[in-house]
């Protein structure tokens, strides 16, 4: 795949239909990569890289790209689509400016989940039938490829590219059966004490290093309300557990109704906090109370939250009235 | 003026006089009203005033048949029938008051008289 | 002060939408109908004013409840904020829920100008539900709690 | 550094009785930007607003702060208050101490804490006001009035009158109200129908009057001078250009035993019909729940004799939407139903009748033309027992807890009638009180009992029993001679109280307009308002905001009228300057804004902006119309950047209060 | 040398806790590791390093400098240090134990930072040698060696016993504290231990990685490197690099309004953020690129400049595993370095 991208890319590059192409560039291991912006051929030849860990999203890069003059070949994993097709619903990229070609998707890998059973001095992997072959400094270990995979990966809700110009593999479709709100359902299913000790636990490895945030597509703020001095409720730090609280509530909020579930949020956070469990109870919420709806799925359709039925909708007593204590 | 005497009715009747409009309607609607010296809004308004005395001494508060029409009817939920009752509770807890003894029951039954009133004049007429 | 049972008091904040809410509370006070000093208003425009934010800082601040009080379904007076505002705030209080916050410490009534008895009654209610929880602690701010 | 000014009203005791005033002038004189500190009897008054006055001026203060009540009230007092001063209006802020804290608290240590805390939200918040300057919003020059009875046919004339256009929305099938089934008025017993369909005839040749009858205001939009009004025109059968009022329909429809409102239900109608000969519109309405065709498809008789064609059998609902500057609500009354009454048989006994049912037997154009006679077997009545306050000043939940007023006077005028009229009739009328305050009302009243010798009994009803010769065993108490007394009587006649129309709550909803538990509508203020609602450009006329008689409820909508006239005057009005505004800098573009926004005052353009690292950026930014927007602040909420905020509720203000109150 | 043998760990660690707090890294349910206080139960992890770093018991992320409490208009001002208690960090790395070093250099020169100081004075740190390195080790790049740490007190490991050494005053003091537990042991095996770890950092991939190109005169070779747009690029101006960082040292001072008074406290900062050392005019730093370029600018320029060559970097690999888009000082240096 990674051959035919890069051909294909060079493809598009020459015959002027893109100036630039955004990917993924290697890096000094086996599981390193950087977003990148390739300008010439020979940069796409020697760096260019898709593998099992080109896991990041690059939809948000293009805010910036699609208004850069010229036109940006834009290589997207069905997720990504989605997020890409919200920004696009946001105004927030210029939708001409960008040659999307839908690329097949994961699962990806996590390289700290091998860390975490302990294989370290990583040199190589490779993945042979679902098999890691990992090679390194202290000797070759494997393991099975499914205990490795990303979490965010672990739940695909969807293979389908909501948009693209250009489709290379196979057309993949919704995940109905996902089970991405599996864990959501049993924490609700806990005493509030329960899940207040479980987020507790959670959150107070916060170090808010605000990775989560500034990776999310939907946090697409010129200035967020956490660094506006002005807002009120700007802090640099979590400087206590309700300042933890806050900032993820609020996060959450802000991006409800418009996060994709694209899973980055987790994959970025340095203390492996659960955070896409957040988001995802908005949108099981969002599901279950106003009909399903999927963020990105089109440009058109009104969010949840900028929408209601009057006669329909329940009242916020629904809490009090359903799941456990 | 019985001022402990007044405030035992209104406490053991758990009515508010003062609610009282005398609009009349209960004694208008008394099915007793020709039997009794004093009427439902006379006991109202009587205690109101503290005139409790007269009430305890007068035989009207055993003819109070308590079928609570006043009560029903009163259009400011004043309940006159728990002030008669009241009173008459007041009477009858006094030493030797009561109004009915057992002695006094065989003279007085008739064919007619269904058990039960002979029961509800017991709790009505005796401590 | 050492809270327990009998002396807890709770502060309870109340955002009312200027139209129905905020008059109704108007109502209940020119009815002389008595609820908890516990209870302190805001003003809104609307109850799609209240930012989630606000609810937040509330319990930073100290509250042990917030209450948000709008027009009825129907009757807002800007026609649709309280529909969105009924959006928002379930989704809000799930959340907290989802965090384990007691869900007794949040509620939403809709009180129209007309309902000052409602009001009082809603609010005397509120507080005595919030004062069973006892305090706030799940989603206080340590460094704002009065010594 | 501001420079507040804290202002603390007694309200005479309204405040002062249960709020220690002084400890809070005291305590807030305490909080950080506050150079002054008072209280004083009556803020609101002239004296109190110079005090105002001339601490701005006195002290240089950049904020003030009333605490006193509620905002809704006074807050435009003390705006302009501060206006005149020279400070912005804007600068104001009202801590409600009355009717959210002293008039709901007993104990005055917790008032007086709770009033303080109330004060230091005011303070927060007057911190951070920003002076604010108002814009102009047009006003559209017509009226609507809601009820079609004698308060709102005199409130659409006096507005016509002024030259303004005005259209009136009647439920019925003609306007005319209550005051068309009266028979007299009191106290000069002249004929209700000789004065009313004068006035009725004048409102429908009036040009400048516009009169939608048997139709329904369905929604309600918008603001003071600028509401959108949908009304639905229920569906006649019957055109209502082509109707000539004829009747030839009515009299060829074989559906004749359809009970008549008008009557009260005491004779039947057609399933055509016009409710009165005087009715305006004068045209014919077809009762889909009677007429055959409508119901079956068969007959069609009156579509046959209409020579004007106007019988139309597939006519629908139609809706109309209607700008008006002011909206007068004029939506009445009715008698309570009777039904919970067991003791007064009114249900089963057909001679038991309401006074409002006695008005049409006593009526000319009544069931009897104009003879009395008892329901039941159309007999002469010798005797009849007049029964006061039925369901008023009752305090359960049968009745009404308040005194429906107009009942002592009317119930004097019926008894006078039929002793005129009858004088073979004997006429007992039991009362509690008699009421009789009003010009000539008691002269009234005492000619009923000294000139026409009505046998007033003081004391209630307590029972009424149909008996089977005929007559009504009526017990009651005399009160006053101490004895139970039981009249044989022949009729007996309910005064039963009166409510607002069934109407008028889901209509007060609509247009955001209180009401108390009465379902009367709340007035700005009771003394010094009593036309206006507190929502503005909404005004009260007649009965549905208290009950009334005739000469007031028509003095109420001249009153109502004048008030709208006034607003319809204005070419503008100074609107609301606390609207939403967005930081351009912050603005991201996402419309999420645009999506909430109720009335359309946001928009979008692509705006240049130089960056940091010196280049030109083009975003798509929001801004909000000012005099579009009218601030509930929905956009606020869902923008997540924080660049929209809501001017005078801004999130800085909101949450300094919210810090005050958790402190 | 004295030891003390692996499976009597627990009472060691009882022993030293029951005298003064006791931290060391513990494994997480995730799989990482990371400070923690101990308590019966707690064991000793075998992650080769934490996901935060030691800095953090010296110079917290968030640490109250201040009060002012108002009553009315008064102000009254308040200083919320307590007392502070001894305390021990166990098994700290070489390269967190040279971060100390160079957090050193910044609090304890004129003017002291006091609350940095106490924090100094009060606190042991015992530290681990390494003997399973990670890819992402470059801790010789920078002089360190990972086998014979620095710190109070060192310990080894021979997979039976742990060896101490005091190397400061305060370490001997510790090792005192512990030595009736203590026995003299052979340290035959664990020089062949430290000899295969030395083995093995030799074959890491950036076992070749040199700082010798950089430091406090090559201003100008990098400054204005065409490479930083191209390594900026994708930087998400996140702080994670920053905050799991062990020297980094900047904080920024806020104040916090409590409705009774202000707290003014201090927090880490990210040269990272769009508004770190704002001023009146706005930042100094426009663009992501100029952050960026500060950050390890400092590392490999400033600060060597300022610290007789010290670099501003440990080479522990935190950066390298943490960073959400994989950029770090490595691939910086490789290609930024002008030979």
């Amino acid at each position: 795949m990674q051959e035919a991208m890069i051909n294909r890319a060079k493809e598009l590059m020459a015959d002027g239909t893109v100036s630039r192409v955004i990917g993924w560039k290697r890096g000094e291991f086996a599981y390193d990569i950087t977003p990148a912006v390739f300008e010439t051929a020979e940069e796409i030849d020697s760096d260019f890289v898709c593998d099992d860990f080109t896991a990041a999203n690059v939809s948000k890069y293009l805010i910036k790209e699609s208004r850069k003059e010229g036109r940006i070949l834009a290589f997207l994993k069905p997720c990504d689509t989605y997020s890409f097709n919200q920004l696009i619903k946001e105004h927030r990229i210029i939708r001409e400016n960008v040659y999307v070609i839908g690329i097949p998707g994961g699962p990806k890998l996590d390289a700290e989940k091998l860390k975490a059973r302990g294989i370290t001095g990583i040199l190589g992997v490779r993945n042979e039938k679902g098999t890691l072959h990992i090679d390194t400094v202290y000797g070759e270990e494997t393991m099975p490829m499914f205990e490795a995979i990303l979490g965010k990966c672990e739940n695909c809700k969807s293979t389908k590219h909501v948009v693209y110009d250009e489709l290379m593999g196979e057309e993949g479709e919704v995940i109905a059966d996902s089970g991405r709100f599996d864990r959501v359902a049993e924490l609700e299913n806990m005493t509030a004490q329960q899940r207040f000790e479980f987020w507790r636990e959670q959150l107070s490895k916060c170090i808010r290093c605000n990775a989560c945030r500034n990776v999310c597509p939907a946090c697409s703020c010129e200035n967020c309300v956490f660094d506006n001095p002005d807002s009120g409720i700007s802090n640099k730090a979590a400087a206590d557990s309700f300042e933890e609280n806050n900032f993820h509530i609020i996060r959450a909020f802000h991006v409800a109704g418009r996060c994709t579930d694209c899973g980055e949020c987790s994959r970025v956070c340095p203390q492996n906090i659960p955070l896409h469990l957040l988001n995802r109870k908005f949108i099981k919420d969002i599901n279950e109370l106003y009909g399903e709806y999927q963020a990105g799925e089109d440009t058109t359709s009104r969010a949840p939250l900028t929408n209601y039925n009057a006669d329909e909708d329940c009242e916020p007593s629904i809490v009090h009235e359903r799941g456990a204590e | 003026m019985d001022n402990n005497l007044k405030e035992q009715i209104l406490r053991s009747s758990g009515v508010n006089v003062l609610k009282c409009m005398r609009c009349g309607k209960c004694s208008g609607t008394c099915p007793s009203y020709d039997e009794m010296e004093y009427h439902p809004h006379q006991f109202v308004y009587m205690v109101e005033k503290g005139d409790i005395q007269k009430l305890m001494e007068s035989e009207s508060i055993y003819k109070c048949l308590t079928c609570f029409a006043c009560v029903e009817r009163c259009p400011r939920n004043v309940e006159p029938a728990k002030v008669v009752e009241a009173v008459r509770l007041a009477a009858i807890r006094q030493q030797g008051n009561n109004h009915l003894t057992p002695v006094q029951i065989p003279g007085m039954l008739d064919e007619d008289l269904p058990q039960q009133a002979i029961v509800t004049a017991f709790r009505k007429y005796t401590k | 002060m050492q809270v327990n049972d009998n002396n807890f008091e709770p502060v309870i904040v109340a955002f009312c939408c200027n139209w129905c809410s905020y008059a109704g509370a108007d109502l209940s006070g020119t009815n002389r109908l008595n609820y908890p000093t516990n209870v302190k208003i805001i003003r809104v425009p609307c109850s799609c004013r209240v930012n989630p934010m606000f609810i937040l800082r509330a319990f930073q601040r100290g509250a042990d409840g917030v209450i948000i009080c709008g027009c009825h379904p129907g009757d807002c007076h800007y026609t649709s904020g309280n529909y969105y505002a009924r959006r928002r705030i379930t989704l809000l209080y799930s959340m907290l829920d989802f965090l384990g916050i007691e869900r007794d410490r949040t509620r939403l009534e809709w009180v129209s100008a007309a309902e000052g008895a409602k009001f009082a009654a809603t609010m005397e209610s509120f507080t005595e539900q919030v004062k069973a929880l006892g305090p706030n602690r799940r989603l206080e701010d340590l460094r704002c709690r009065k010594q | 550094m501001q420079r507040i000014g804290v202002f603390v009203c007694h309200c005479g005791t309204n405040i002062a009785a249960t709020v220690d005033v002084k400890a809070v002038a005291e305590a807030l004189g305490h909080e950080p930007g506050v150079v002054i500190s008072q209280d004083y009897q009556y803020m609101c008054s002239e004296s109190g607003q110079n005090l105002v006055k001339d601490a701005i001026k006195e002290h240089n203060l950049s904020g003030i702060v009333i605490c006193s009540c509620s905002p809704r009230m006074h807050e435009n007092t003390f705006r302009k208050a501060a206006a005149a001063a020279g400070l912005n209006p804007y600068l104001v802020e009202i801590a409600n101490i009355r009717e959210q804290c002293s008039w709901i608290h007993r104990d005055i240590a917790t008032a007086t804490e709770k009033a303080i805390i109330l004060g230091k939200a005011a303070v927060a918040k007057v911190h951070l006001n920003t002076p604010l300057t108002s814009m102009e919003s047009p006003v559209v020059k017509r009226a609507l009035v809601i009820g079609g009875g004698i308060a709102g046919i005199q409130t659409a004339l006096d507005i016509a009158e002024a030259g303004f256009d005005v259209d009136i929305v009647e439920k019925e099938a003609t306007i005319g109200g209550k005051m068309a089934q009266i028979d007299k008025t009191f106290p000069t017993l002249d004929c209700a129908a000789c004065i009313l369909t004068p006035k009725m005839v004048e409102a429908s040749q009036n040009e400048k009057i516009h009169i939608y009858a048997f139709s329904e205001v369905e929604a309600v939009k918008g603001f003071v001078g600028n509401f959108t009004v949908k009304i639905k025109r229920k569906a006649r059968y019957v055109d209502e250009v082509k109707c000539t009022g004829c009747g030839a329909c009515i009299e060829k429809c074989p559906m004749k035993k359809v009970p008549n409102e008008f009557n009260m239900g005491l004779d039947n109608r057609h399933a055509v019909y016009i409710p009165f000969a005087q009715a305006v519109p004068k045209i014919a309405t077809i009762d889909p729940n009677y007429c055959m065709m409508l119901k079956n498809g068969k007959c069609g008789l009156c579509s046959k004799v209409c020579a004007a064609g106007a019988i139309d059998y597939k006519q629908q609902d139609s809706f109309i939407e209607e700008k008006y500057g002011a909206i007068v609500v004029a939506t009445g009354f009715n008698p309570i139903k009777l039904d919970k009454y067991d003791e007064f048989s009114y249900n089963t006994c057909p001679d038991v009748v309401t006074s409002l049912e006695l008005e049409r037997l006593m009526n000319a154009a009544g069931p009897n033309g104009g003879t009395l006679l008892r329901p039941s077997d159309k007999s002469h009545p010798h005797t009849i027992v007049f029964v006061q306050c039925v369901g008023s000043r009752c305090s359960d939940e049968k009745g009404k807890p308040y005194c429906s007023k107009i009942c002592c006077m009317y119930t004097a005028k019926h008894a006078m009638l039929i002793r005129d009229k009858y004088p073979d009739t004997e006429v007992y009328v039991f009362y509690i009180d008699v009421r009789t305050p009003g010009k000539n009302f008691d002269e009234f009243y005492r000619r009923a009992v000294e000139q026409y010798n009505v046998h007033y009994i003081k004391g209630m009803v307590g029972k009424v029993t149909p008996k089977s010769d005929g007559k009504i065993d009526v017990q009651a108490s005399d009160l006053l001679s101490n004895e139970q007394l039981h009249i044989d009587a022949d009729m007996v006649v309910l005064a039963a109280a009166i409510e607002p129309d069934k109407t008028a709550r889901p209509l007060a909803t609509m247009l955001t307009t209180q009401m108390d538990t009465n379902d009367f509508f709340t007035e700005a203020h009771p003394k010094l308002r009593p036309v206006e609602s507190a929502t503005a450009g909404i005004f009260l006329s007649g009965a549905c905001q208290g009950p009334k008689d005739i000469p007031e409820t028509v003095a109420q909508g001249s009153a109502a009228a004048a008030k709208a006239i006034g607003l319809l005057c204005k070419n503008s009005i100074t609107c609301n300057p606390c609207v939403a505004h967005s930081d351009e800098l912050m603005c991201n573009g996402c419309s999420s804004c645009e999506k909430v926004r109720p009335y359309g005052a946001i928009t979008y353009s692509d705006k240049e902006f130089r960056m940091p690292d010196r280049t030109i950026a083009v975003r798509r930014v929001a801004s909000v119309n000012p005099a579009v927007c009218q601030g509930c602040g929905a956009c606020t909420v869902a923008c997540p950047s924080g660049a929209m905020d809501l001017s005078g509720f801004s999130n800085s203000q909101i949450m300094a209060e919210v810090d005050a109150i958790c402190k | 040398m004295l030891m003390i043998s692996l499976d009597r760990l627990d009472e060691l660690f009882a022993a030293v806790a029951a005298k003064q707090t006791l931290y060391l890294p513990a494994d997480r349910e995730d799989g990482q590791a990371e400070y923690r206080r101990w308590e019966d139960g707690v064991k000793l992890s075998s992650r080769l390093n934490t996901v935060r770093s030691a800095k953090d018991f010296f110079f917290p992320q968030t640490e109250d400098l201040v009060e002012f409490k108002m009553e009315g208009k008064n102000i009254e001002v308040i200083d919320p240090r307590k007392e502070s208690e001894d305390f021990v960090v166990f098994g700290v790395r070489a390269c967190d134990a040279r971060s100390f070093t160079i957090l050193d250099k910044v609090y304890l020169v004129e003017p002291v930072d006091s609350y940095y100081k106490t924090r100094r004075d009060h606190g042991t740190v015992v530290t681990m040698a390494c003997t399973r390195p990670e890819e992402t080790c470059f801790c010789r790049t920078f002089g360190i060696d990972p086998t014979a740490p620095e710190g109070d007190c060192a310990c080894w490991s021979d997979g039976e016993s742990l060896f101490f050494r005091a190397n400061t005053e305060k370490g001997e003091k510790f090792v005192d504290s512990i030595s009736s537990l203590l026995d003299e042991g052979d340290t035959e095996k664990l020089e062949k231990i430290n000899e295969r770890t030395r083995d093995v950092l030799s074959k890491m991939p950036l076992a070749n990685l040199s700082a010798e190109n950089f430091g406090g005169d090559k201003l100008n070779e990098y400054f204005n490197s065409d490479k930083w747009g191209e390594l900026s690029e994708a930087c998400l101006g996140c702080g994670t690099c920053t905050f799991v960082c062990p020297t980094c040292q900047c904080y920024d001072i806020r104040d916090f309004d409590t409705g009774h008074g202000i707290k003014r406290f201090r927090c880490w900062d990210s040269c990272m953020y769009s508004d770190f050392t704002k001023m009146a005019h706005g930042n100094p730093r426009l663009t992501q690129l100029e952050r960026f370029r500060q950050r390890f600018m400092h590392k490999l320029v400033y600060f060597p400049a300022n610290n007789n060559g010290e670099f501003g970097c440990v080479g522990c690999g935190r950066c390298l595993s943490k960073c959400p888009i994989s950029m770090n000082i490595v691939k910086v240096m490789k290609a930024l370095e002008v030979k």
